[in-house]
């Protein structure tokens, strides 16, 4: 029984993390019409924001060498050197507090981004638009192992959500035994946030129900006379933050490395098409489904009667759900089938 | 009417979309050789009509019995292989490829089946084919162009280009869905010879058309269908003299 | 930038500097067969063929790796400070290249892939003319490639693979280890792991899913239980799973009090991370403290592990703190070479080169099956292990091995690694049967 | 069955096998003259001319090929291990067991189309790498991957003659298959592979398969029962890759998992689109270009660079041989990836309608090109 609820806690907490990827891939593709393989790579330089600031802060003061010693003593971080318990703890902070670096500098990646590239791929084919962002994420990945090496670089949370909730005794359950580490019971309350950001800026505000009247009809709300290329482009920048802050929050979860993002593409993409090609609610939908069986496939009471089970669940999934649904679990017709 | 000669017998036929009710117990016979033609107003469900016939929508209650075969759950492809046709209101056509291509491959669907692997024999090599689709170029008056991509056609040329698909087949049936919309005066009066042509060959037409001097030129039969019933039918003299439908459609039109 | 013409150009100009007339193919001609033996260097030079991770997982292991080598081309070619030539007791080498022939290398990547392992080694042999392949950051390209250059009569020297099968039901005639394996991991951190934790306890392993992770699970489980531990569980997970919360929870209520984690590069960083994460450290079991365990360590990994390795055990095949001669020259230069001190995996590729061109040079010759003979049960020390043997029977170094700990107290950077233990080399030796295979016949082969 | 053809096609069939034959001579000067480089340029040109058939012709975007090379490859060492170091079983092998791996994948995927067809063939793909890592190690061995070994059964070549001492190499009735004559017989293959897709472009099939990736419901309202083209020209794309996969066995005898993974099923959709999609030779190219970068550029160290650069004084051979050196050796992604960039902006038909415009230019009108790429419709599908 503890087993369970700990799965079920853990899928949950992984369906947020990937229905927090999957969203801003659909909220691309469903504004702009755009296959976007680089949003791995945006997911990486969100991670890479949080590694960039925390190497900032620990600038290393290089306490001199002593004679005869051929490397160089510990460095004293930056912070500390200047400020000391209070740069201390700012650098124990770093990772929450490079959400607010994160958020203009992803913003402006995402701009640039749209302005420079995906724009003129609107009306090409998605193969087109599938090579040129590929060939982009491998662009900027590339460019990230130049700087920061291929080695995972860890970044830790701050000390006070280290270790772990007691979740049964939050239950009232005195004899279990439930425990979740603190930072991703964040990480969740944070992705819920997020995408319930995300939804009530399209539902509820008229700059974002115009983008979803755009996303279902271009032309018309064209001819309105209202200027949909432009919010397009805000909304390209949203989903870069989205992408972005999912890769920061998780730095404490995955030390990021330059390939981080590759390894979420594929993933991504899955939860996606299951949650069905354009539909916001579907590929969070999808996030949590997946997240769940996922966690659940990978018990070893599980295992033991399909061994193997817990490395192909995700796609199985996708294999049944696509075969089931035609159009995954709330896909709209017509939506990349030709 | 003798059933032997009635090459489409729509008997019955109803369908609804969510709430909305496009046919309700639509009954229709085309006989052989005539020239059949369904109007109405807008939404009246014409168009829905003819997807039951071709297979693309299957009805709630009723049957399409085309030829004698009764259609309910044939494909798509097996109604065509039956011998039924149809040009869309918007063209579908195969627009990558060129004009003669776009004819030739309906002739290899009549030759060959729904399916069969010739990876041997070269697309050149097909003289017979290929003369005849020149020949339906001619026809339709595009053999000009027979070497151009379809995509590249002016909306009245990719009809009559979707119309020479559909006549290399030499279907028993042809359905024709509003050819003429969209058309200039010249090119639809060059549309109207070309059917006109068509009818001396003996093909049995069913065309829905909004365009009363084509369908009054051409159709030996009419169907009026209104709000997804047929409310009367009869030569083009009774139908024109029949008050529902002025009533129905004709009156707003003729305005 | 002309990517043709610079491309044309480094091909011209590399040819004529090495001499090899491998230019003009040789389909019918057969030149090759004129030769005594695959890739006989001509000239004044002879070609080493390093093959790292270049790209992928592992690319900072094998950029250091490729330090490592090319601080040895130097040091054979008499530049800089001669490294470890001064404190191996064998005294062929004399820095004046090999046989008389100044060394000159070519690289490849391979990319962590058996596929492209294999294709950038047939690349160096095939148009480079390598007399020998060495490099590599994992047991299954180790495996691949040395199965390649067995085929093509060229010696494999493998760099960083800890899977028993390397020299056990893999091995082959032309393939060379000096690295320890996952058995030798266990029985160098069995007394350890009782003497610090006791003998009755209950062990969850976690395990990458593949063989190197099996050997090295099946490794550790005999060692420990030879101990008196019980071992709870044993769980394979998928390589490359990134969040392995799924396959920790489970630990959380197991009733186990150790957690074994057999898994490598990021893999390790990741499982270990999370592990740390989900409070197992500050757990009591059974009324024990709970452990985790690491069995194959690397300094570059437990930089990727941050805090979380810090008072974790685990073994190396070598740490630059280690303070006998030979270390510490070997740190000395390749930290005045490059600014940092070289890691395991570098230190296993650089012997390895000398080893090689030490045999050449004794044998008198490069022709493989002369220089393998001298290989073969080959004794020596000043490398940095102690007194080591290259045993002939599967062509695995014997030597001793370290059993570390993750330090808390660092004095740098790069000083992650407490030495916990120097394992001799009699408790780490095994009968070379246990682990089956054949190295296959010593014969020569014309490529 | 070889009637038929158009003079144009002949030439261009003679032009394509001349250039494939000489090769070892023509590319040596580019550092690509050495088997095992011209061997895999042969085989990927095979995949990438099958998956062409599949992706060109009917658009339909397959992202799971590379489990069909894995499975060719695995019945092919099969074959080596159980029956014959001859090569002619295993090949032959290694097309059937992909064909049938092609048809059950095939069947199933085929029931959707456009994206959610991708992604089923990507999880297909997907299970079976994981898989084949894991759980069937002992039909795969693994991360290893599969390997001959000296007891293995042979029970053919062992009741003919007794075995020798060391692992045997494959061979053809007695050629060995490595080094040249590898070569020689993959290029073998890949000019009937090449003539066999040209006929398949030009034959009243491939119209069909053309036809569907432009209108496919047009297909079936003219009578076509479009599930079995699309089937078989999935299979005979899988076959291909089957062939590929086999080839690489019989070249090099391993077959290991990681040929199976989406970035190897990534790969060849790359090299089919930077050669230009739906062309024949497009895909040949685009193959031998990505896995000349793979070879070649990573291959570059410092050492070559400062050789390359000699010529230039001190301080700008330093800057030269910093720059280069980020687009060499473990810099050699990143070329890759700007490669992609610069053709997908300005060249979109790839290599194909570079060449073309460069013809253009030229003011060389040559009928062939014109035709082939016509065929080939400048528009890859979705």
């Amino acid at each position: 029984m503890d087993a369970i609820i700990i799965q079920i806690l853990n899928g949950l907490d992984k369906g947020a993390a990937y229905a927090l990827i999957a969203l801003g891939l659909t909220l691309v593709f469903g504004t702009l019409g755009v296959v976007n393989f680089a949003h791995g790579a945006l997911f990486m330089l969100g991670a890479f924001c949080a590694v960039s600031f925390n190497a900032l802060l620990t600038w290393p003061i290089q306490p001199p060498k002593a004679e005869g010693q051929l490397f160089a003593p510990k460095a004293i971080p930056f912070m500390e050197h200047q400020f000391g318990e209070l740069g201390a703890a700012i650098v124990n902070w770093s990772v929450p507090l490079s959400i607010l670096i994160a958020i203009p500098v992803m913003l402006a990646i995402g701009l640039i981004m749209e302005r420079g590239l995906i724009r003129h791929f609107y009306k090409r084919p998605h193969a087109d638009q599938i090579l040129v962002t590929f060939g982009m994420a491998i662009v900027v990945q590339e460019i990230v192992k130049k700087i920061f090496g291929a080695n995972p670089i860890p970044q830790s949370a701050p000390d006070i959500f280290n270790g772990t909730a007691n979740i049964a005794a939050w239950l009232g359950m005195t004899d279990a035994f439930i425990v979740y580490p603190w930072w991703r019971l964040i990480y969740f309350v944070f992705a819920a946030a997020v995408i319930g950001a995300v939804f009530a800026f399209l539902n509820f505000t008229t700059y974002g129900m115009v983008v979803r009247a755009g996303m279902r009809d271009r032309e018309t709300v064209g001819l309105l006379g209202i200027d949909i290329e432009k919010r397009f482009t805000v909304v390209f920048g949203i989903a870069a933050v989205v992408a972005g802050l999912a890769g920061v929050m998780y730095t404490p979860i995955l030390p990021p490395d330059y390939h981080i993002g590759m390894d979420f593409l594929v993933l991504s993409f899955v939860v996606v098409v299951v949650g069905g090609m354009g539909s916001l609610s579907g590929a969070v939908l999808a996030g949590f489904l997946l997240g769940i069986l996922q966690s659940f496939a990978s018990m070893n009471e599980v295992k033991s009667i399909f061994p193997g089970i817990d490395q192909i669940i995700i796609y199985l999934i996708a294999v049944i759900i696509l075969l089931t649904m035609p159009r995954g679990l709330m896909g709209r017709a017509g939506v990349m089938e030709d | 009417m003798s059933t032997q000669n009635m090459v489409l017998n729509v008997a019955d036929v109803s369908k609804s979309f969510g709430g909305l009710k496009a046919l309700s117990d639509v009954d229709l016979q085309i006989e052989e050789g005539t020239v059949h033609a369904i109007i109405g107003p807008n939404g009246a469900g014409k168009s829905t009509l003819l997807n039951v016939c071709i297979g693309r929508i299957t009805p709630d209650t009723g049957h399409v019995i085309f030829d004698g075969e009764v259609l309910d759950s044939h494909q798509p492809h097996e109604i065509n292989q039956l011998g039924v046709s149809r040009v869309f209101q918007t063209p579908e056509i195969f627009a990558d490829l060129s004009l003669l291509d776009n004819v030739m491959i309906p002739a290899f669907a009549r030759r060959d089946g729904a399916f069969r692997f010739n990876a041997i024999q070269a697309v050149s090599g097909q003289a017979d084919i290929r003369e005849e689709a020149e020949a339906v170029l001619r026809d339709v008056g595009l053999h000009e162009q027979r070497h151009a991509l379809a995509g590249s056609l002016s909306r009245g040329d990719k009809r009559r280009l979707e119309m020479g698909m559909c006549l290399i087949q030499r279907p028993k049936l042809l359905l024709l869905d509003e050819p003429t919309a969209g058309m200039s005066r010249h090119d639809t009066n060059m549309t109207i010879d070309l059917l006109k042509r068509l009818k001396q060959r003996g093909m049995t037409k069913v065309i829905i058309e909004h365009d009363m001097h084509v369908v009054f030129s051409l159709a030996d039969r009419i169907s009026v269908l209104a709000q997804g019933r047929i409310i009367a039918e009869g030569s083009p003299e009774e139908v024109r003299a029949d008050p529902k439908v002025k009533e129905a459609y004709l009156g707003e039109s003729e305005q | 930038m002309n990517f043709d013409k610079m491309n044309r150009r480094g091909f011209l100009t590399r040819s004529a500097a090495l001499g090899a007339g491998l230019a003009v193919p040789t389909i019918f001609t057969s030149a090759s067969r004129a030769q005594d033996y695959c890739n006989m260097p001509k000239g004044d030079s002879v070609v080493f063929g390093f093959n790292v991770p270049q790209t992928g997982a592992y690319a900072d292991e094998g950029a250091d790796e490729l330090r490592a080598y090319q601080l040895a081309v130097k040091h054979l070619n008499g530049e800089g400070d001669g490294g470890l030539l001064s404190t191996f007791t064998s005294k062929a080498l004399k820095g004046s290249g090999v046989l008389g022939k100044k060394v000159a290398f070519v690289t490849g990547d391979t990319q962590t892939k058996s596929d492209a392992a294999r294709d950038s080694a047939k690349r160096m042999i095939e148009k480079e003319g390598a007399i020998m392949i060495t490099g590599g950051s994992s047991s299954g390209v180790a495996v691949a490639v040395q199965g390649l250059c067995n085929e093509m009569g060229i010696i494999f020297m493998a760099g960083l693979t800890h899977s028993n099968d390397t020299t056990g039901k893999d091995k082959k005639r032309y393939g060379f280890r000096h690295f320890f394996n996952a058995y030798m991991s266990g029985q160098a951190l069995g007394p350890v792991l009782a003497e610090e934790y006791g003998t009755e306890r209950r062990a969850y392993h976690l395990t990458a899913d593949y063989t190197w992770g099996w050997t090295q699970e099946e490794s550790i489980i005999n060692a420990t239980e030879n101990l008196g531990w019980e071992t709870v569980s044993a769980v394979r997970t998928p390589l490359g799973a990134g969040d392995f919360s799924q396959y920790i929870t489970p630990v959380l209520n197991s009733g186990a009090d150790v957690l074994v984690l057999n898994h490598y590069g990021k893999d390790m960083v990741n499982s270990l991370t999370q592990a740390v994460q989900f409070g197992l450290r500050d757990k009591q079991v059974n009324g024990k403290d709970f452990q985790i365990v690491v069995p194959l360590f690397s300094r570059l990994m437990a930089q990727g592990a941050g805090k979380n390795i810090e008072g974790i055990l685990g073994t190396t095949n070598w740490n630059w703190s280690l303070q006998d001669d030979a270390s510490q020259a070997f740190v000395k230069s390749f930290g005045e070479e490059y600014g940092f001190p070289p890691s395991q995996a570098a230190h296993t590729c650089y012997v390895q080169t000398l080893l090689y061109a030490d045999a050449c040079e004794r044998a008198g010759t490069f022709a493989a099956p002369e220089v393998i003979k001298m290989l073969e049960g080959f004794e020596f020390d000043g490398m940095g292990n102690g007194p080591t043997l290259y045993r002939a029977e599967d062509h695995q170094c014997f030597k001793k091995a370290l059993v570390v700990r993750g330090n808390d107290d660092k004095q740098s950077e790069y000083d992650l690694l407490k030495i916990v233990k120097e394992v001799d080399r009699e408790t780490l030796t095994y009968d070379p049967s246990i682990f089956g295979g054949e190295l296959g016949p010593n014969d020569g082969k014309s490529c | 069955m070889f009637a038929n053809l158009s003079r144009n096609d002949w030439l261009l069939f003679l032009g394509f096998s001349l250039v494939v034959l000489i090769s070892p001579w023509t590319l040596t000067p580019f550092g690509a003259g050495y088997p095992a480089l011209l061997q895999k340029f042969c085989i990927f040109g095979i995949f990438a001319l099958g998956f062409n058939i599949l992706f060109g012709l009917t658009g339909y975007l397959s992202f799971g090929h590379a489990a069909f090379l894995g499975v060719g490859s695995y019945a092919a060492v099969w074959s080596f291990k159980l029956f014959t170091m001859n090569v002619v079983p295993s090949v032959i092998f290694g097309i059937a067991a992909a064909g049938l791996f092609a048809v059950v994948i095939g069947f199933i995927s085929l029931r959707r189309s456009g994206i959610y067809f991708s992604i089923l063939t990507l999880a297909f793909a997907q299970m079976s790498y994981n898989l084949a890592y894991s759980v069937l190690t002992p039909i795969t061995n693994g991360e290893t991957g599969l390997q001959l070994t000296l007891n293995d059964p042979r029970i053919i070549d062992n009741a003919f003659a007794a075995p020798g001492a060391g692992l045997p190499q494959t061979n053809l009735f007695g050629i060995d298959m490595s080094g040249y004559p590898g070569f020689y017989f993959c290029a073998g293959a890949l000019i009937i592979c090449f003539f066999l897709t040209m006929r398949i472009f030009r034959s009243p099939f491939g119209m069909m398969l053309r036809a569907i990736k432009s209108n496919q419901n047009r297909m079936r309202y003219t009578g076509f029962n479009t599930k079995p083209y699309l089937l078989t020209a999935f299979v005979i794309s899988g076959m291909y890759a089957g062939l590929a996969g086999s080839l690489m066995a019989a070249t090099d005898p391993l077959a290991g998992a990681e040929r199976m993974q989406w970035t190897a099923s990534g790969e060849v959709v790359l090299m089919t689109i930077l050669g230009g999609v739906g062309t024949l030779v497009g895909p040949v190219l685009g193959a031998g270009v990505i896995k000349y970068f793979e070879n070649i550029f990573s291959s570059f160290n410092e050492g070559t660079l400062h050789a390359t650069f000699a010529f230039l004084p001190d301080g700008l051979e330093t800057v030269a041989v910093k720059l280069a050196g980020l687009f060499v050796g473990d810099g050699w992604h990143l070329t890759l990836g700007v490669i992609f960039m610069l053709i997908v902006i300005f060249l979109p038909g790839g290599i194909m309608e570079g060449i073309a415009r460069l013809a253009k230019l030229a003011g060389v009108k040559r009928k062939s090109s014109r035709a082939e790429l016509s065929a080939g419709s400048a528009q890859p599908a979705e």
